[in-house]
């Protein structure tokens, strides 16, 4: 049962990864082109999160009841990258959702085919 | 003070970068000499530090006291000494380029310009100096948003192709980071020495294989290796002359740098080239890079986008030299980061100088330009040469090592690859010269009919471009001191 | 080594550079142009000639200035074959410098700057490769001359000398990068560049390395030597100002090329080892070949300077053909015909361009006559025309009677015969021109006209050295000696 | 522009909603250092109060309460001092980051670790805080038509 909850979760993970490179490469409008985007970055913290999981343990900060077994803690060091990268994220995010602003300014459109037409003149 | 150059060097650039920003609100001359004081002290720090590496070895930095594999660690030696005095002192030349040209903003506006470069600069740093994999990562994201705020500073055509920009590097940065977990979840941790000690125990792990190609694919895109370059020419067409200069200049090198220490440094070599096709895979793809690229520039009327094709051919020279990958190529790919970014970064201010000052983008309209504008074209006949390869600039001789390792690894396709690319890269560059210094043609009475560029512009372009004489004939010292030790081990 | 005297060749090279530098600085001043390029001039061929006695006593200037590769220097060393080369561009160059100036004040030239500019980096890098102690040093300053020549080329800007510029950019670079792939795999055969006497090559080499490092020496240095089907540049070339023709495409570029394959012949790969491949009969064919249709080519061009090219295409490959025969007569012969052909054949340059500056004629069947306005002129141009055929007591005749001496003893007597009737090709297609000029009456009756002072002074100059050299191999210069010396080195008990 | 939106409900319960919100903010802020929470996610829910406050209020009205020139000052500021906070120690003796070099007298360096990372957490809330406003106010900017 064990096992197949963990392919299961991989499998999952994989899904939202090629669903989110899909949306970034084949989606003609920006807008999911950010969706897509967002979803690729999640699955990857997904990935990152399932792979620190470890039952039965608790936050990363010494509990005199528990003492200093390893087993008790969850290793924050997967949670610390994940932490960084969602801001990351959310960072890229914003300066993408601004250069749509840009675009949409010049161009009156999100859609990529209306914009490069409008490029061309 | 000394023990902590290696931290300092990033952190300078993120402290003026506030201090820049927080100026730039209320004065923003204010702002741009600050920037510059900035760039130029992380410059100065960068020196200091390399003559440290050099007397004493390599200098750990462990932020906050912990100790690595469990705390950050920054790792200034020779090769990332080399990259840090690339970027600080390219840097610091290329601020020196006028802000209204060099960014195409008003001088009102862009208030918070500086910060974004000097951020910019620090993300590059912070690349080359990070002992882990991971902050490596958060580097590489940082100098990218960086990069796209500056590129769309160019106007609608430069936010198009700095959204382009920002699906491709995100896709890359999200390999790269997938690739980091792969290896992460292999040996259980990120410190590079770390993991070049764990590592041997896991090789034919296929998630450590798979997360090297990850990381080494997510830093192809970066790095525009062919063909994964798509992004480049149109960014580095409408980016201000500045930026583009940068991104063409240091940030991809940056990329193939990072790409040399995981090979080097992480992986270790005998993994990356034994076991996996990596560099043989990098090295044909760089071969044709280098000669679709160079016809793809041939093709080209207009300068600036002549130049971003030259740049993809010109880092797929780093990426055969990545991929030979026996001493002298890398020195060769090592050297033509150097040389490259001398050379590159002058030609996209000449570039940027010229279209700010006459209006002119179109090779066909360099009619005549050479009487005009004698130092600004005599500039670019000397970063032309280098392009070329014509000794003694620094591009023959990154040329001349890139050679030797073909030979050397009996590879005689890329000696002919190397050879047909110096041909063709003579064809546009020559095309232009022959364009600039003709006569004027009567019919381009339209165009404005200044002289030669302001002081101010020229400065930094005739700076690159000696620089190119100057490192070509110091190569020695550059490639004995600073790169040969790190190859050593190949 | 004396200390003083390692300092003159690079001496030698820095002198135009500072004249390059002066006069780019000097743009809007014609006078202290023009006298910085003769002063340079004279200074130069004081310093070369300075430093023949030291060579003739076998104790060669040399000196290392800083790495250009890990174990590679820059580095210059004279020895005589180095010493015949440069003493000739640079005694060339003062007259050129004269005539030049005179030419450019005659057409009234525009863009004097660049072209007096380019000449002096010109001739920095004929020097410098003449004096290179190792290849890397010579490719260095050979890519130099390529580059610097250019503008020479396109110096009229017309749309003819652009093609022809882009034609000359085509063939030499890429004659460069194949001479790059030569020199490294040079390195990576036998771990060092520096030229020796007999070669550097290990003994181990395989009959397919150095048979492929041979065909790429060869190919690489014979674009620049003009051998045929590589020559083409050079006829199209001629559209620069006679000047550049006269000095760098009879004298400093194309001898480069072929003082390139001395150097890659006699003290890269090594004559001894070229014979075992039997590299000599293929390099002797070619340049036969070269010699036999370029002289037949040269019938058929009405324009003067078209037809001198195709004279040098062939007077080039009388060098490659002595130097193919690998015997000490041929390698006299052929160093020497360096210095002969380089004589005489700026001397024919110099007419042409005179007969232009004053006339505007450039095609052989508007000279009628021209003997008669222009005595002076023609009589040197007469003297020049007979020692290219090889008639005594003109220089021509003292280098082509080594080298056809050269081909017989070696027994290989066909290569002499080649030598014998391309001499006869050189009258014929010479002296119809002579003919026309001194014995064909001219359709107007001007009278005298000479070209100025400054441009027929450089033709007396050159008509009597070619006429001196050939009276006296060995006078003043001791090109006679030096080349003899040069061949005893590198026979050292081969030949 | 952001209008005010006219309903009394909206209005009242985020004029009620914005200080709680904040309270919470600083609440997860000051607990950051010693358990889940801190500056990342304290600036955040102060961002989004904020940011309530703009959609519910109106720009005219929100601007009044936080500029966006000052909060541009905030995250600049904010990302300035914790640098500041972060390269003290080099002057005292210490590794950069490492605060138990942090030049507060009377407090064993444990508790200074402690502190020095609380500290952080402030300035880095506050510049999250004004960095995430600047971003929604530069989105919500009406430049252009």
């Amino acid at each position: 049962m064990g096992d197949l909850t963990f392919h299961y979760s991989y499998i999952m993970i994989i899904i939202l990864l090629v669903i989110g490179l899909w949306g970034m490469l084949g989606k003609r409008n920006l807008i999911k082109k950010i969706i897509g985007l967002n979803i690729f970055q999640t699955s990857i913290f997904l990935f990152f999160i399932k792979g620190a999981l470890k039952e039965g343990a608790t936050v990363p900060v010494i509990d005199p009841e528990l003492g200093l077994e390893a087993a008790s803690y969850f290793n924050p060091l997967p949670h610390v990258m994940i932490l960084t990268a969602i801001v990351v994220s959310v960072a890229t995010t914003g300066v993408a959702l601004a250069l749509m602003l840009t675009i949409y300014r010049n161009y009156s459109s999100l859609e990529e085919g209306d914009i490069l037409e409008r490029m061309g003149k | 003070m000394i023990e902590h150059l290696p931290a300092l060097i990033p952190i300078t650039l993120i402290l003026f970068a506030f201090i820049a920003g927080v100026l730039g609100v209320m004065q923003f001359k204010l702002s741009r000499n600050v920037a510059m004081l900035g760039a130029l002290a992380a410059f100065v720090l960068s020196v200091t530090g390399t003559i440290q590496v050099l007397q004493t070895g390599p200098m750990h930095y462990s932020f906050g006291s912990w100790p690595p594999p469990y705390g950050i660690e920054f790792v200034l030696d020779t090769l990332s000494a080399f990259m840090v005095l690339v970027i600080t002192g390219i840097g610091s030349i290329l601020l020196m380029f006028p802000t209204k040209p060099g960014f195409m903003i008003d001088e009102q506006k862009g208030a918070t310009v500086y910060t974004v470069v000097l951020m910019l600069m620090a993300g590059l740093c912070g690349m080359v100096l990070a002992g882990d994999l991971f902050n490596l990562y958060v580097f590489l994201e940082i100098s990218s948003l960086s990069t796209f705020a500056l590129i769309s500073l160019g106007g609608g055509k430069a936010a198009v192709a700095s959204f382009r920009y920002l699906i491709m590097a995100s896709i890359g940065g999200c390999f790269y980071l997938l690739g980091v977990g792969f290896i992460y979840f292999s040996v259980g941790s990120v410190n590079m020495a770390d993991v070049l000690q764990l590592l041997p125990a896991v090789y034919d792990s296929p998630s450590v294989i798979g997360g090297a190609i990850l990381m080494v694919t997510g830093l192809c895109v970066k790095m525009a290796l062919f063909p994964l370059h798509t992004w480049l020419p149109d960014s580095d067409t409408y980016a201000p002359p500045v930026v583009a200069a940068f991104s063409a200049a240091v940030q991809i090198e940056v990329s193939a740098y990072v790409i040399i220490r995981l090979i080097l440094n992480v992986f270790s070599p005998e993994f990356i080239i034994g076991l996996t096709p990596i560099t043989d895979i990098i090295a044909w793809i760089s071969a044709a890079g280098i000669i679709i690229a160079s016809i793809l520039a041939v093709a080209q009327q207009n300068f600036r986008r002549m130049l971003a094709y030259s740049s993809v051919a010109q880092i797929a020279y780093v990426g055969l030299g990545i991929g030979l990958a026996n001493p002298l190529g890398i020195v060769g790919g090592i050297f033509h980061i150097m040389a490259h970014s001398l050379m590159k970064g002058s030609l996209f201010l000449i570039a940027g100088g010229i279209r700010h000052h006459t209006g002119i983008w179109n090779i066909n309209d360099f009619q005549g330009l050479g009487r005009r504008m004698p130092w600004t074209i005599g500039a670019f006949t000397i970063a032309a040469m280098g392009m070329i390869g014509i000794p003694p600039t620094a591009g023959f001789f990154s040329k001349w090592y890139l050679l030797l390792g073909s030979i050397e690894g009996d590879q005689w396709v890329f000696v002919a690859v190397i050879l047909i690319s110096s041909l063709l890269n003579a064809v546009y560059f020559f095309r232009i010269i022959e364009k600039a210094f003709s006569p004027p043609a009567e019919s381009t009475a339209s165009v404005n009919k200044t002289g030669e560029l302001p002081k101010r512009m020229l400065a930094p372009i005739l700076i690159l471009a000696i620089g190119t004489l100057i490192v070509g004939a110091l190569n020695v010292l550059v490639v004995n001191e600073l790169i040969m030790p790190v190859v050593e081990g190949l | 080594m004396s200390g003083f005297s390692s300092f003159l060749p690079i001496a030698a090279i820095i002198v135009s550079l500072i004249a390059f530098v002066l006069i780019i600085l000097f743009d809007k001043k014609p006078n202290a142009r023009e006298a910085v390029t003769i002063i340079a001039a004279i200074s130069k061929f004081g310093i070369v000639f300075s430093m023949v006695g030291y060579v003739l006593d076998g104790r060669y200037p040399q000196m290392r200035l800083f790495s250009l590769s890990p174990g590679i220097d820059l580095a210059l060393r004279v020895d005589e074959a180095g010493i015949i080369f440069a003493l000739l561009a640079s005694l060339l160059w003062i007259v050129t410098s004269f005539y030049s100036i005179g030419y450019m004040r005659g057409l009234s030239e525009t863009r004097q700057t660049r072209f007096f500019a380019s000449f002096a980096l010109c001739l920095s890098s004929t020097i410098g490769l003449a004096f290179s102690a190792n290849l890397l040093t010579f490719y260095l300053f050979y890519e130099i001359l390529t580059i610097a020549t250019y503008p020479l080329v396109t110096h009229k800007g017309t749309p003819e000398s652009i093609k022809a510029g882009r034609k000359y950019l085509a063939y030499l670079l890429t004659g460069g990068v194949i001479l790059l792939v030569a020199i490294v795999y040079t390195y990576q055969i036998s771990g060092t560049l520096d030229f020796k006497p007999g070669g550097i090559l290990p003994a181990g080499a395989s009959f397919a390395e150095l048979a492929v490092l041979f065909s790429l020496f060869l190919v690489g240095f014979g674009f620049k030597a003009a051998i045929i089907p590589l020559h083409s540049w050079l006829p199209s070339a001629m559209v620069a100002p006679t000047p550049v023709s006269a000095l760098l495409h009879a004298v400093a570029v194309v001898k480069a090329g072929v003082f390139g394959l001395v150097r890659a012949t006699g003290f890269v790969i090594g004559p001894e080892v070229l014979a075992d491949i039997g590299a000599g009969g293929v390099m002797a064919i070619l340049a036969s070949v070269t010699i036999v249709i370029a002289s037949l080519l040269a019938f058929r061009q009405d324009n003067l300077k078209l037809r001198l090219a195709y004279s040098t295409v062939a007077h080039l490959s009388y060098i490659v053909l002595g130097l193919a025969l690998f015997s000490d007569y041929a390698w006299n012969g052929a160093l020497l015909h360096i210095v002969n052909h380089g004589v005489m054949k700026i001397t024919l340059f110099f007419c042409a361009g005179a007969i232009y500056v004053k006339t505007h004629l450039t095609n052989i069947s508007d000279l009628d006559g021209i003997g008669r306005k222009m005595p002076l002129t023609m009589s040197a141009f007469t003297i020049a025309t007979m020692g290219l055929a090889g008639m005594p007591p003109v220089a021509g005749f003292v280098s082509k009677f080594l080298l056809v001496e050269g081909a017989f003893a070696d027994g290989r007597a066909v290569f002499g015969v080649v030598l014998l009737i391309s001499g006869l090709l050189n009258a014929g297609y010479f002296f119809p021109i002579v003919y026309r000029a001194f014995f064909k009456s001219p359709s107007d009756n001007t009278g005298k006209n000479e070209a100025p002072a400054l441009m027929l002074i450089p033709i007396m100059v050159t008509a009597g050295l070619s006429l001196l050299f050939g009276l006296f191999p060995d006078g003043i210069f001791h090109f006679f000696n030096l080349a003899q010396n040069a061949v005893s080195q590198l026979a050292g008990g081969i030949w | 522009m952001i209008k005010r939106y006219d309903s009394v409900i909206v209005d009242i319960t985020c004029r009620i909603m914005v200080p709680f919100i904040q309270l919470f903010a600083i609440y997860v802020i000051f607990h950051g250092h010693y358990s889940p929470g801190g500056g990342f996610q304290g600036g955040v829910l102060l961002a989004s109060s904020m940011i309530l406050h703009r959609l519910s209020l109106g720009q005219k009205e929100s601007y009044a309460k936080l500029a966006p020139r000052n909060a541009s000052i905030l995250g600049t500021g904010g990302m300035f001092l914790f640098m500041l906070t972060a390269i003290l120690p080099i002057f005292f003796g210490g590794m950069f980051l490492d605060y138990s070099f942090l030049p507060i007298p009377g407090l064993e360096s444990a508790m200074l670790r402690y502190y020095g990372i609380l500290i952080v957490e402030i300035w880095i809330g506050i510049a999250v805080f004004g960095c995430l406003v600047v971003i929604f106010d530069r989105l919500t900017e009406r430049r252009w038509g």
